[in-house]
């Protein structure tokens, strides 16, 4: 309308079958197109059963062709299903496909409006609006960036390890950064896996030492993440190598410094708390890699100035006190976070006394219990190191599906609590009672091992506990640990002693979870996860191109499903890869130099740092390949100097007016 | 100093008197100030929700639009009474959660020529502004009696760390208010499990075996804990542990002897006062021995001229007569 | 269930009775979350008094939500709550367990439905005398409901109740409030009143 | 107000979450009232104050701005901006003698079709309740307007 130039504007309007024409009369949506659009230019509107099908395409590829069509609207379903269907037909009858609008008729009327007159006029008004908007489309070209065939993998647990491996088997470098002084993660921690029991560590070092060793893997242990600049397949990261105060190249992992090392300290970390280890140390006998690092905040050394034992018997002289951290910079075209999950803190349920109560144990203890490596070479007993319990509690949804807490199912609490009632009745022989809720054992296998335990004799209360408590009322009582639940089976309160509680703690996100995602430019879910692109088809990306994610660090999850996603992962960025170039949807910012009064209200609007203020000629630039297109700039500038493609203000007003267009001529109905 | 409005509440007028003279006995020292809510109204206790809604919390928000109208330099009521502050708490809450209940609250108090926009006001607990406001350090500074020696259970009871709708507690379960200001009266405090449990409420009223069976478990807890005395925070709890406390005994067939007493008069022993001028001899089952521990001297006052003699009197009535089985019923 | 089969108390359902979960949720002060019951069973594991209940609350709620009307209001579950509120902040579901309670006690007095319980007569007497005075009191309210209902209980009581009043700490006179007239007629306007929506 | 008054509104939907609650509530064949025309943005933040003046001045009769909820923002954080100018496009509006309470900031994310709906037939009643918008008459209820506004600014930041 606003301009003179005429388009030649071709509208298609799609039946769906019956799930459009069923509401909408789209014959009358066509005609009234037809006569009442051709001042905007529109030269011919048809309507067709199926136009994403191949004749409906077809159809329209005919009339680009032969009457010279300019624009193409189609009034069918939601852009998100069909929208790259038309665009590619356009483009083979050699039209620009940005010059393709699509109107959605179907999500947005037939499928939510019931009265046929109604969604009618509704139709032809979307179609007025789609139409005024393809009238001001430019011809768009996708922006192609090339790939690094780099990646950095963030997080070395079953996950990251399983995504490293992969992309370096298939012949291109990883940079695998951990946190912790060895890889593993959790799994490292696990005495056995459910449900085939496999030894944990039997199955899992073989990985680790693969990924250690993989000449297309460089470890990066002991170091974080601390900065990200770029874009996908252009990252720049920065990663912090904490110093080891071990020169890793003198260093044979003897073991002999952490054997002289004098000072004890509580291992909060690999043994969630349950046993020591030194300040010099590895976490655990099969840590990759095998140096060791001095904690320096335990180290008698470093708060006290003297010590030094394990330089004194270091055979090769690699201990240096004087190590700092280095800061390592890494170009990578892709990034995999698995940076897994948090226990949930048991001691925030307080009517389940962990911390009070010194028989109240959490899942990771219970592990670390039973791992034969364990503070107790695996013999299960209480805290007094020495009793065996003779009946065993294990409360299920520690912390998860509780408003109270976590409002989320975490997933593996209730096969773990089917391992441990096994391991107790396998190792102890007790009584053992497993309280739950509901009895999740989805996945292959996992019922089966439900129905195993079952047989064991472990007993079942369906019944989230109430309480634990050492009050007892009577000489039954006294001296236990008394759990106190409804049985809701039998509908009454029950109080069952044991020996022994644990707590099948729930999984949390990371506590800089958030920190991380803002580092990496993704988002998290409300409870904290990071967030994936689809939850169903597309659950390893996120919504920042390049970035992808895997295991828990996207949702409570177990190890099957955690290796699973590593894989995918992997698989993703190894299509980028082998693309060797990406093409970004040309939906971009820019900058009319002319226009721009150098007023820098945009400058501190973009999150992507894709603004950047020239002093010399004082004006605003917006870097295309940083720019992801949100348009917040656009829509601030008070000069108008920037521009936005796909969705400038030309194209959005026309839409509006479009939508208007029946109130402002109204037309008989 | 420090002002605040307050609501006594009913029972501190007559079977919490004791509760009400150390209250008043500890103003002094720790520089507080309370200004009484003109011509409050009873919070109508657990009774007056059971029976008719809109009626039960216009009942509660005459006190609060009374109070809002009167707060002159402080929007803090502080209630002694676990009930009477739950009741405030809960009716300001609620007003604000469920806007038709503030309408409806509001057009019954309009028609006694009041309003109350929730929000108005803080409803706190006399313990809570003490620990918190008043703080732990200014009340060991007035301590000039350490407790020391004195074994006490700390008894917060239910109502008052629950549901806790603006989260002022350390905790539901295990809150340690009370053992951290019994500790700054320098008394040996007793980790006590059950003391967010609860003493029967009315049922001493309606339903005694229920309520005996609970007081039972706090006393017997409290006796194996080798407790000289529990201190408590709320009427209702003193009242049941205290003056049901021999009839519990003589349902069970036991002989306890555990006396309760207010924190605030502990406070008030702590802080040189008199057992006489802190109610202390009130109590039916006597502190004395307990408070003879840590070398205080309860005057004997005059006992009941009225002992029962177990052989006398009429049976109990035993109404339901499933005591073995509720023990059944609780494996 | 009291000498009911379950056939029999379906099929005497009623359409109405199908929303009585939702009835009894709006008439609860605040937002019940009634209708989010898991039925998890920590308010019956919780519940000090869940020896005496002829129902734990759990079984209430399931109850409600098959409509069973009258066996709900006819049981004695909510008239043994003591209000300790221990289910109410355990609850995963934030279900305001005591506050649905005290609804489904009042449903219960309007539709005489409640037990041979004394507690509905002391909740009233506990009001008559709220409503006369403006504040409670003890010694009328223990001496008449003794005397109703646990008259050879009385004796029993005596030395109880003598001893609370050589010690002072039970009035023998009420105290008045001083605009009784105005708590009156607050009260008025708000009995007419009722939380529908 | 007026008995068969059938509002136009103008909605501006977030390509990532609303206009995808838009799609679900499509799928799922949740009815809502058929007022609403849509406007596919690719954040909240691309919003110009004007595109609603505009629509107001055009014939719509309120406008409705969807985005995702705070903290889920596609970009990050550029929701947070959208609801700085939408407080600010409010107390324009004000200014310009018309109800602010035409202007309606909703957040939805992807999963919540059902809200979409809800949220739109609420809004349709609202507008409808206010009437036809005459664009340009000054109203006269600025003092009315003065005391809605001040509700309407305690969104949560």
């Amino acid at each position: 309308m606003s301009e003179i130039k005429q388009e030649r504007v071709g509208v298609y309007v799609c039946h769906c079958g019956s799930n459009i024409a069923g509401v909408v009369d789209v014959v009358d949506v066509a005609n009234w197109a037809a006569e009442k659009l051709k001042h905007q230019g529109v030269v011919i509107a048809r309507e067709y059963k199926f136009m994403c099908s191949s004749l409906g395409q077809e159809l329209i590829e005919k009339d680009i062709k032969e009457l010279g069509l300019t624009r193409v609207v189609v009034a069918a379903c939601s852009p998100h299903l069909h929208e790259k269907t038309f665009r590619t037909a356009a483009k083979n009858a050699g039209l620009n496909p940005y010059l393709v609008e699509l109107a959605s008729i179907r999500e947005q009327v037939s499928w939510v409006h019931t009265d046929k007159a109604v969604a009618t006029e509704k139709s032809k008004a979307v179609v007025s609006g789609a139409v005024s908007r393809v009238i001001e489309n430019v011809p768009l070209e996708e922006l192609k960036v090339p790939i690094n065939p780099n990646t950095l993998v963030v997080g070395g647990g079953i996950a990251g390890i399983q995504a490293a491996l992969e992309i370096a088997n298939a012949g291109f470098h990883v940079y695998l950064v951990e946190r912790e002084p060895s890889i593993g993660g959790h799994m490292a921690q696990f005495d056995k896996t459910f449900p085939t029991l496999d030894c944990s560590a039997c199955i899992l070092t073989p990985r680790m030492v693969e990924a250690g060793t993989h000449p297309n893997i460089t470890l990066l242990t002991w170091s974080e993440v601390e900065k990200v600049t770029g874009f996908v397949g252009n990252f720049n990261v920065t990663i912090r190598k904490k110093a080891r105060c071990v020169k890793e190249e003198l260093c044979t992992g003897c073991g002999i410094c952490e054997e002289k090392c004098p000072k004890k300290v509580i291992d909060d970390v690999f043994e969630a708390g349950l046993g020591y280890r030194k300040a010099v140390y590895t976490p655990f006998a099969q840590a990759v890699p095998k140096y060791p690092v001095i904690d320096k905040a335990n180290c008698t050394y470093f708060l006290k100035g003297t010590c030094k034992a394990c330089e004194k018997f270091c055979p090769t002289g690699a201990i240096d006190f004087n190590q700092q951290d280095e800061l390592v910079n890494v170009e990578v075209g892709n990034i995999i976070l698995a940076t897994g999950y948090d226990l949930f803190d048991a001691r925030r349920v307080s009517n389940y006394g962990y911390g009070r109560l010194p028989n109240v144990f959490t899942s990771l203890e219970f592990e670390r219990l039973s791992n034969a490596a364990g503070p107790t070479n695996g013999n299960i007993v209480l805290r007094d190191g020495k009793t065996t319990p003779k009946s065993v509690g294990i409360i299920h949804c520690v912390g998860s599906r509780d408003k109270n807490f976590n409002n989320y199912c975490s997933v593996i609490c209730c096969m773990q609590g089917l391992k441990f009632a096994h391991l107790v009745h396998e190792r102890t022989g007790a009584t053992v009672y497993n309280f739950y809720i509901d009895m999740r054992t989805a996945y292959k296998a996992y019922d089966e091992f439900y129905q195993r335990v079952l047989e064991e004799g472990t007993l079942f209360v369906r019944g989230k506990v109430a309480e634990v408590t050492d009050a007892g009322r009577n000489e039954r009582e006294k001296g236990k640990l008394i759990i106190q639940v409804e049985d809701t089976l039998a509908g009454k309160q029950r109080r069952i002693p044991v020996d022994m509680v644990i707590l099948s703690s729930g999984l949390q996100p990371r506590a800089d979870a958030k920190e991380v995602g803002k580092l990496f430019g993704i988002s998290c879910s409300t409870d904290g996860w990071f967030t994936e692109k689809h939850p169903k088809l597309d659950p390893v990306a996120t919504m920042t191109e390049g970035i992808y994610i895997a295991g828990c660090a996207q949702g409570p999850k177990d190890i099957p499903s955690s290796v699973a996603q590593g894989a995918a992962a992997s698989a993703r960025v190894l299509d980028k890869i082998l693309q060797k170039e990406v093409a970004l949807e040309p939906v971009r910012a820019s900058v009319d130099q002319e226009m721009c009064s150098g007023c820098r209200i945009c400058n501190g609007l973009c999150p992507f740092n894709a603004i950047s203020f020239l002093e010399d000629r004082m004006v605003t630039e917006i870097n295309p390949a940083l720019c992801q297109g949100c348009g917040t700039c656009v829509a601030a500038c008070p000069a108008g100097a920037i521009s936005g493609t796909g969705f400038s203000n030309e194209q959005i007003l026309a839409q509006i007016d479009g939508l208007l267009l029946r109130n402002i001529e109204p037309v008989e109905a | 100093m420090n002002k605040y409005i307050l609501y006594p509440g009913c029972s501190m007028e007559s079977s919490a008197r004791a509760y009400m003279e150390s209250m008043n006995a500890i103003l002094e020292p720790l520089d507080i100030h309370f200004e009484e809510i003109d011509d409050w109204n009873c919070c109508g206790a657990t009774e007056y929700l059971g029976i008719n809604l809109i009626p039960a919390y216009s009942l509660i928000a005459r006190n609060l639009a009374l109070a809002a109208k009167q707060k002159n330099g402080t929007r803090t009521v502080v209630a002694p009474c676990s009930a009477c502050y739950l009741n405030l708490a809960k009716a300001d809450h609620y007003m604000q959660e469920r806007p038709s209940l503030g309408a409806k609250v509001n057009e019954a108090l309009a028609a006694g020529g009041l309003q109350y926009t929730p929000g108005t006001l803080d409803v706190r607990h006399l313990i809570d502004i003490l620990v918190n406001d008043i703080g732990l350090d200014a009340i060991r500074n007035a301590v000039v009696r350490p407790l020391k020696g004195l074994k006490v259970v700390p008894y917060m009871g239910c109502m008052l760390p629950r549901p806790d709708y603006k989260n002022r507690w350390s905790d539901h379960e295990h809150p340690t208010e009370l053992d951290d200001l019994l500790r700054a009266l320098g008394a040996d405090v007793i980790d006590y499990p059950l003391t967010t449990e609860c003493c029967g409420g009315h049922m001493t009223q309606i339903g005694p075996e229920t309520a005996f069976e609970l007081i039972m478990r706090l006393v017997a807890d409290a006796d194996d804990r080798g407790a000289h005395l529990m201190a408590t925070v709320c009427p209702m709890c003193q009242m049941n542990i205290d003056a049901y406390q021999n009839e519990m005994n003589h349902f069970f067939g036991t002989d306890y002897h555990m006396p309760i007493l207010f924190f605030t008069q502990l406070m008030g022993l702590a802080f040189g006062r008199e057992p006489d001028e802190l109610g202390i001899g009130t109590e039916l089952v006597s502190s004395r021995n307990a408070l003879a521990n840590i070398g205080v001297e309860v005057p004997v006052t005059q006992e009941p001229s009225a002992p029962r003699k177990k052989d006398e009197g009429l049976p109990m009535p035993r109404r339901w007569t499933k005591q073995e089985g509720k023990k059944e019923a609780v494996k | 269930m009291p000498q009911m089969t379950n056939e029999r108390v379906l099929s005497r359902l009623r359409e109405e009775d199908l929303s009585l979960l939702h009835e009894v949720s709006m008439k609860t002060a605040g937002v019940s979350h009634l209708e989010m019951c898991i039925q998890c069973g920590t308010c019956g594991g919780s519940c000090p008094s869940a020896m005496d209940m002829e129902h734990t609350p759990r079984m209430l709620f399931a109850m409600l939500r098959a409509g069973m009307r009258e066996e709900v209001l006819r049981s004695n579950t909510p008239w043994i709550c003591v209000s300790c509120y221990h289910c109410v902040v355990r609850c995963p579901q934030e279900v305001h367990i005591a506050d649905v309670m005290y609804t489904l006690k009042s449903m219960a007095i309007k539709a005489k439905l409640y037990k041979d319980s004394t507690a509905p007569h002391f909740s009233q007497t506990f009001v008559d005398m709220v409503e006369t005075y403006g504040r409670s009191f003890e010694f009328g309210l223990a001496s008449r409901h003794y005397l109703r209902h646990f008259p050879l209980r009385l004796p029993g009581m005596a030395p109880m109740g003598f001893g609370m009043i050589t010690k002072g700490r039970m009035a023998i006179t009420p105290k008045k409030i001083k605009h009784m007239d105005q708590l009156k007629a607050i009260l008025k306007c708000a009995s007419q009143l009722e939380l529908t929506s | 107000m007026t008995e068969n008054f059938e509002p136009t509104i103008i909605g501006f939907t977030c390509n990532w979450c609303s206009y995808r609650a838009a799609d679900l509530a499509g799928t799922a064949r949740m009815k809502y009232a058929p007022n609403v025309r849509l406007i596919r943005m690719m954040c909240s933040g691309r919003l110009d104050p004007t595109f609603v003046l505009r629509a107001l001045s055009g014939g719509a009769d309120g406008v409705m701005i969807t985005g995702c909820h705070p903290g889920e923002c596609h970009y990050i954080e550029q929701n947070y901006k959208a609801l700085r100018r939408y407080l600010l496009l409010k107390r324009v509006l004000k200014g310009m003698g018309i109800e602010p309470e035409r202007v309606k900031l909703v957040w939805a994310s992807a999963a919540e079709g059902a809200k979409f709906a809800s949220e739109t037939t609420l809004f349709v009643e609202e507008i409808r309740k206010l009437g036809p918008l005459n664009w340009g008459k000054p109203t006269e209820r600025l003092d009315d307007l003065q005391e809605e506004i001040s509700k309407t600014e305690e969104v949560p930041a």
